[in-house]
């Protein structure tokens, strides 16, 4: 009979307990927790109060390198493919055409002061299947693969969710492409002219050691 | 040689002396002391002296793998084991199977551990356990075609008239 | 329940055997009745589904069925480069991103047999015991839901979100990190990062007595977990049962003090063990205070940290990264303790390739669920609830 | 019927009337299937929690598919779990509405290319209102979409079917193309 009216006992006074936690927790709420973010030194002065966060008219600020919206800046970009190497998931796709002598200029450099050597017809990041680890980010030599923090940008449509970066349109991939071609054709024809003279291939040497290599290698290309 | 792979060696040393010829040489890398237990149809007897010999007691299996051994045309399992309030060693142990059709005997019924794992390595590989209490699939369902971690696994194009490649 | 006993049915009597399980006597033959509890099911904590057989309120036996989320991570281990399986590791066990992240990275360190930076080593440390509190807060508030206690589980959250906020200022992500890195960080902390979470553990303490007042002393609380599904300490050596599940049943075995890695020798902590005193060993409730009990170990862990951190200037935590990670042909097992268990990898390296030839995750949650047959025998269906919440499963661990 | 049929295309003050009663009731009162399948059912926890707390939209997790009117996809499915989201979309009453959170459900995320086991996008199996990035996205994120599900509800009305509704939001909505643009204008 004792243990019966302990039991009750015990239940009555901790549940007791509970409630009054929660109400001393409904009393605390009148005011307005701060939106500090963490990096700010009284961020733990302002935890008591009110907890939630007002969403759409408040919101903590996400730290710098918050790693959400993957954006990259066509400016800064040497078209390395490194990034499109490193994701794990393969989520970059990037194509690049290489710059002719005479485009140099127009290509530009970067802001660190970089000479750029490849055009960008392509560079499409799909952040719908991007996993925000920042591996492509921790590759880039110049920084100008950034994760944003910018963290909603819902969508009606998945195919929205495609990104793309790259820094001409098709018809002047087209043109850019057919120019490479071209001068690449001029160079191999004069090349193998001077092939047919006898000369030495005016090649600067990346092939130096195997003799033979260049010739057939060059003749072939020719034709 | 660091004292946590002697100890392995001793633990080996033991099992060596009780089953001979079974057991092939114990590889002492310091990273994971293994032996390979040469007649597969000796495992259970000799899974069950690693538990119960008062020497020994691995009465703890931390992971079975199944493995594809695919330039030997095998299929394996790697048992971790050691001892939870017993003496401090451990040491893994290897078990093989031909790729086509082969099959290892079960030891479910000395660890409990190993009846999911054995499970998993079958779903994964397809190497069959003997008596095995419970063979089926565990991970992917049941009529799932192929065995998806073997090296040459190809992915099934339909799946319930679901398509399953991207 | 064992006044169930006393009410006399008329043809069925229900007789209890000890440990709350109970044995059911009839004169007439009943159907047993197979009742599927999940894969959608609230207090199956994601996508695990029960098979139970049941003779009218008591389960007879409980299959659990897998693979519902099951993700192919080793598939995607044999496809990935070693630094690109990192953030594959944090979906496994995914409410503690960074203890998987540094199981991974020690193996590999293993195999490749570098030296860590110490202080790189206390930072995974410090974070590693932030995400175990963080963890085991998830544990506690969504067992205290499966009981019917909500309040419990608004507390939790709150107090998470600070950790969060924590781990997402060093690390730039809120709850996968991509962190740990082998052989080094990702970033170095910010330089307020320590009085931060000093200022945490302050502020976190009086919270952590609140919450055993609010939940575990709670009577009601108590008479659903306790002497409800008893694992004795043999069986659950011999399931393969790690962490808080093998601590609950009175082992005394924890990774970091048995086979320790990182820095863990040189701190002071004691390794969580139930009251016999509040509990039954073995049962619900000891596998719940286990848990309550290393939260106030990590927040003690947190601190001694702290203090031995050592200050480097202009510290790169991606110096000691190899630039190409292409370990020795060799075999490697390693683990360490996570909140829910053993995590451990093991690595076959062929030497040649920057992928693993085969890496197999040993799950703690894939392992502890595997003794649910044994635990659901012959008990009640809600307490089903209660033994499934206190094994604390993380399907994307299980299925992986 | 005819008849009824053209005024109520006509869009009269009636019906228009009905019309922002019937939203006002359905968008403020949005029940989500609690449904959490992976890594962003812990986020979507988070959001149903006390710091960013969607109740106050009127949001609040319903454990059977009968009493819900949106479903949110939080997580991978997988080809085993495929046929039992498409039972439980199936057994939502009507009007439903469904929001894929997370990259996994979006179109297969980080498990798109080896993950034999994956299903590559939920939109595969159950029609997709709102695709939520992320991996796991924001509570933030998650607010967002769901703001976006109640502005598809808003653009819906008798006579207007979902698809006309997309297409009216699509017409309001910006290229995020421009919007980046300006973005990176305005840092230049």
């Amino acid at each position: 009979m004792s243990e019966y009216f302990s039991n009750i006992k015990t239940g009555a006074s901790t549940i007791a307990t509970g409630m009054a936690i929660t109400l001393k927790h409904f009393f605390n709420a009148v005011k307005r927790k701060g939106d500090a973010g963490i990096d700010d030194a009284d961020y733990f002065k302002q935890v008591d109060g009110l907890c939630t966060l007002q969403y759409p008219r408040e919101a903590v600020p996400t730290p710098a390198i918050g790693r959400y919206r993957l954006h990259m800046d066509a400016e800064d970009c040497i078209g390395c493919s490194q990034c499109e190497r490193a994701c794990p998931v393969e989520c970059i796709t990037i194509e690049t055409i290489k710059v002719t002598a005479d485009d140099l200029a127009a290509c530009g450099k970067t802001s660190g002061g970089q000479q750029k050597r490849f055009w960008l017809p392509v560079f499409d990041i799909d952040v719908a299947k991007c996993m925000t680890c920042g591996i492509c980010v921790s590759v880039c030599p110049t920084d100008c693969l950034v994760h944003t923090p910018v963290a909603d940008f819902s969508e009606f449509d998945v195919s929205n969710m495609l990104y793309h970066f790259g820094n001409l349109t098709k018809i002047e991939a087209d043109a850019k492409r057919r120019k490479l071609e071209e001068e690449k054709a001029a160079k191999e024809k004069a090349a193998a002219e001077a092939a047919a003279r006898g000369e030495a291939p005016a090649r600067p040497a990346p092939k130096p050691k195997p003799a033979p290599g260049p010739q057939p290698d060059g003749g072939k290309a020719g034709e | 040689m660091p004292a946590a792979v002697q100890q392995s060696k001793a633990a080996y040393d033991i099992i060596r002396e009780r089953f001979g010829e079974a057991v092939s040489e114990c590889d002492a890398n310091p990273t994971m002391p293994f032996f390979e237990v040469a007649d597969t149809s000796k495992w259970a007897d000799i899974a069950l002296f690693m538990r119960d010999d008062s020497r020994l007691k691995f009465n703890y299996m931390a992971c079975l793998s199944g493995v594809d051994y695919m330039e030997q045309g095998q299929l394996g399992i790697v048992c971790n084991l050691e001892s939870i309030g017993g003496p401090t060693h451990k040491i893994a142990v290897k078990v093989k199977c031909a790729r086509d059709g082969g099959s290892i005997p079960s030891v479910s019924c000395v660890w409990h551990t190993a009846n999911w794992h054995e499970r998993e390595a079958y779903d994964m590989y397809g190497m069959t356990f003997e008596g095995h209490p419970d063979h089926r699939r565990i991970l992917c369902p049941e009529d799932w075609t192929g065995f998806p971690l073997r090296k040459d696994y190809q992915v099934q194009e339909t799946y319930h008239g679901i398509k399953v490649p991207y | 329940m064992q006044e169930l006993g006393k009410a006399d049915l008329n043809s069925t009597r229900i007789i209890p055997q000890g440990d709350n399980r109970v044995v059911i006597e009839k004169d007439l033959d009943t159907e047993y009745m197979v009742l599927s509890m999940g894969p959608q099911h609230p207090s199956t904590h994601g996508v695990l589904r029960l098979e139970c057989i049941t003779d009218g309120e008591v389960v007879v036996e409980a299959e659990p069925y897998l693979g519902y989320l099951h993700r192919c991570f080793e598939k995607y281990c044999e496809k990935v480069d070693y630094p690109g399986i990192v953030p594959y590791t944090d979906r496994m066990d995914y409410l503690a991103g960074i203890n998987n992240e540094m199981a991974f990275c020690i193996t590999v360190e293993k195999l490749l047999d570098i030296e860590i930076p110490r202080r790189v080593e206390f930072i995974r440390v410090i974070t590693a015991e932030l995400n175990r509190i963080a963890s085991h807060l998830v544990a506690i508030g969504t067992y205290g839901i499966d009981l019917g206690a909500f309040t419990p589980f608004l507390f939790c959250f709150r107090d998470r979100e600070h950790i969060l906020n924590l781990l997402e200022w060093i690390s730039g992500a809120r709850m996968l990190y991509n962190y740990v890195w082998i052989g080094g960080l990702s970033y170095d902390v910010p330089a307020d990062f320590k009085k931060r979470v000093d200022e945490f553990v302050t502020y976190f303490k009086p919270k952590v007595v609140e919450l055993y007042q609010l939940l575990t002393t709670n009577e009601i609380f108590v008479k659903r977990t306790k002497g409800i599904g008893i694992m004795p300490a043999d069986v659950a050596i011999n399931y393969g049962w790690s962490g808080p599940m093998l601590r609950g049943s009175g082992v005394d075995w924890d990774l970091r003090r048995n086979d320790p890695y990182s820095v863990y020798p040189e701190l002071d902590f004691k390794v969580a063990l139930p009251d016999p005193k509040f509990c039954e060993i073995g049962d619900s409730l000891a596998r719940h205070l286990v848990r309550a009990i290393e939260i106030d170990e990590s927040l003690k862990i947190i601190e001694q940290c702290l203090d031995k951190m050592p200050e480097v200037d202009g510290f790169d935590p991606r110096a000691a990264i190899p630039k190409k990670i292409r370990p020795k042909a060799g075999e490697v097992y390693g683990r360490a303790e996570n909140p829910r268990g053993e995590l451990g990898f093991y690595i076959q390296s062929d030497g040649k390739s920057t992928k693993p030839l085969r890496c197999k995750a040993r799950s703690s949650c894939f392992v502890n669920l595997s003794a649910m047959k044994d635990l659901s025998k012959g008990q009640l269906i809600p307490d089903l609830v209660a033994i499934i919440g206190s094994i604390d499963i993380v399907l994307g661990e299980v299925d992986r | 019927m005819g008849l009824l049929d053209a005024r109520i295309s006509n869009r009269n003050v009636l019906v228009t009337s009905v019309d922002n009663v019937m939203n006002w009731a359905r968008l403020s009162s949005l029940w989500p299937m609690g449904f959490g399948l992976a890594c962003c059912a812990i986020e979507m926890m988070a959001t149903n929690a006390s710091n960013y707390d969607l109740e106050r939209f009127g949001i609040f997790p319903r454990s059977s598919p009968r009493q819900s009117d949106l479903m949110i996809v939080a997580g991978t499915v997988t080809m085993k779990m495929a046929e039992k989201v498409v039972t439980l979309y199936e057994q939502m009453p009507e009007p439903r509405y469904v929001l894929s959170m997370g990259s996994c459900s979006n179109c297969g995320g980080p498990y798109w290319n080896h993950g034999y086991h994956v299903l590559k996008g939920v939109d595969r199996v159950i029609p997709v209102d709102v695709y939520v990035p992320g991996c796991p996205p924001r509570p933030e994120a998650l607010i967002g979409g769901l703001l976006k599900i109640q502005e598809l509800v808003r653009m819906e009305g008798i006579g207007v079917s979902r698809q006309e509704a997309l297409k009216k939001l699509a017409e309001k909505s910006v290229d995020p193309q421009q919007v980046i643009g300006q973005a990176r204008k305005a840092t230049a």
